[in-house]
């Protein structure tokens, strides 16, 4: 249909131009459906069917129709179209032209006859043994159903857990807070004192720790002495020397 | 004497609200059945409603119950108002369910007119047609099949069952037109061929 | 062979959307059959359904079908729907596992919070408790205490089975938060103190 002139196309579709089709081709959906009940009318089998004869019927119905009423756009493009396929058809073949005027008539033919048949498919499957029309089912039946049952769960752990938990919540808090192993600060200054008497050269801050202290002890030890020191060295009472960062720590009583 | 297992396919069968299959059957049985079992059992029961005023009946795999159609008279009353479908419609439905996967454009190319959204609309709402994916073409548009419940309706076993399909397909009128142009192009030229020659 | 009246009853029975009585299927057969007819020809589609998994039933003089009441198990499936019982819930069980019988004040007054209602309906919906009667204390609240079921579940003998304080202690399951917290900060130090060595 790539040969229709423009100006068909360019038919605006009113409102009022749909009821006239409605009046006057209310048979028809569309112009495919008319076609094919002119190809009826010929009483032959589709594939035998006069392409020529089917146009000439078409152009004579359009016409005839368009005296009375104006016609929707596509009942005159295909017109239009079947009117160039009417010349093509009789004029003397062009054999350089594409496509040929046989082939278009072919195509024509070939969408006739499947819309021929599926016409008959949906009659033939109208016609069959309906449900609500021809057959019947139970109206209400009973239905089958799944029916959750809520099913809980718990283990003997949880209950058990559950109730030290409630014990715990609401037994009289005692608070134990237990002994941490530390050497107060009170503690290192009165031992740093005592010992800086006894050592006169420098010596390292470590060998001021009791020996027999270690882990978490010794580690609060060695801090608090440090900080003894500091003030001790704050008060004038030592000198402190490191030789670099994170070198040990030396101390001496000062010299007074 | 009808056995524990017929009695409760049976029952099944007549007291859902939707047509059951073999598996349905099965999981609900909470058997260790299998859908060949199953089957065998259906058809005894089928059997059994032969020629009776009630008549089990498979659709798409799936059985119902339903009243057999030469006593509709008697059940059809007026408030029975049973869907009429447009010309429109029904010409649609029967393209896609001889068509289908069919697109909307395939189908129009067929009916040689634009199909109204409605048309398609009052299909899907009487669950004879449902959306089937999309085509792998340009603008990958929406295709279309026909529903077990299309299958029930219309009282049609398989599609298979659907009227005349194997005519229509031996005859090749389910070909789309430019497949079946190119045949009869083919077989012209041939023709014109021979006469040159 | 069934014959046509028969067929057509049993049909209209079956398509009926309300049980029918004589009268009503016989002016639908539009046929001058007496109710006496009617009532034989019904007590035949009765006997030849009996047995089956469908049963042709008289309720008031009407008749409709429906499916035996010793299928309704498969009707109507059961699925179970586990749910953990949750925390609140457990403690309110233990609580009257340890203490019962034992009021809702009384559980209140021990878990130091208030116990809702729902709480309480959990745990009787599991069958795990019971009311025991009410308290003689004014207002005479309802008591609770165990059920066999709930021996059942926890795999329990008797209550007596139920692990005492003391072993609740040994367990560690009334091990103070902050005693925990203790230990296990002082763990970390020794794993600190064993990198430095």
């Amino acid at each position: 249909m790539e040969d229709l002139p423009l100006e068909y196309e360019a038919i605006p579709a009113t409102a009022e131009r749909d009821e006239a089709l409605q009046l006057s081709l209310e048979s028809w959906e569309g112009p495919l459906d008319l076609l094919l009940t002119l190809a009826r009318s010929q009483k032959v089998d589709l594939r035998q069917i006069s392409i020529l004869q089917l146009v000439e019927q078409y152009l004579a119905f359009i016409s005839e129709m368009r005296a009375k009423l104006e016609l929707a756009a596509d009942y005159l493009v295909m017109a239009a179209w079947l009117a160039y396929l009417k010349s093509a058809l009789l004029l003397p073949k062009d054999p350089l032209e594409e496509p040929s005027p046989d082939e278009l008539a072919l195509r024509l033919q070939l969408r006739l006859q499947r819309l021929a048949a599926m016409r008959e498919a949906a009659a033939r499957l109208l016609a069959r043994d309906c449900i609500g029309r021809d057959v019947f089912i139970r109206p209400q039946p009973e239905g089958l159903h799944d029916v959750r049952v809520r099913r809980w769960d718990a283990s003997l752990y949880d209950l058990l857990s559950a109730y030290g938990q409630v014990k715990i919540r609401t037994e009289p808090a005692i608070h134990m807070v237990s002994r941490r192993p530390v050497v107060t600060l009170d503690a290192a200054l009165h031992h740093l004192e005592r010992l800086i008497g006894v050592k006169l050269d420098w010596a390292l801050l470590s060998d001021f720790l009791p020996t027999d202290y270690d882990g978490p002890l010794r580690r609060s030890a060695m801090a608090s002495s440090f900080v003894a020191a500091l003030e001790l060295a704050r008060q004038g009472r030592v000198d402190l020397r490191q030789d670099g960062a994170f070198e040990p720590l030396y101390l001496k009583a000062t010299s007074q | 004497m009808i056995d524990d297992l017929e009695r409760a396919i049976e029952a099944m069968l007549f007291a859902s609200d939707t047509p059951l299959d073999a598996r349905q059957l099965a999981a609900r049985l909470g058997d260790e059945k299998t859908p060949g079992e199953i089957r065998a059992i259906v058809q005894r029961i089928a059997a059994r409603h032969d020629g009776s005023g009630i008549e089990l009946v498979e659709r798409g795999g799936h059985w119902h119950f339903q009243t057999p159609a030469d006593l509709a008279h008697l059940l059809r009353r007026e408030r029975d108002d049973p869907r009429k479908l447009s010309r429109a419609a029904s010409e649609v439905l029967a393209i896609i369910a001889y068509h289908e996967p069919v697109s909307r454009a395939e189908i129009e190319a067929i009916r040689g007119v634009q199909t109204s959204k409605g048309t398609l609309d009052v299909l899907m709402e009487a669950e004879w047609i449902a959306p089937a994916g999309r085509r792998e073409v340009p603008g990958r548009p929406l295709i279309y099949k026909t529903t077990d419940a299309f299958l029930r309706h219309f009282g049609l076993e398989s599609r298979k069952d659907l009227p005349g399909i194997e005519d229509l397909r031996a005859a090749g009128l389910l070909d789309p037109v430019d497949l079946a142009f190119e045949e009869a192009i083919g077989e012209l030229d041939l023709v014109k061929d021979g006469e040159e020659a």
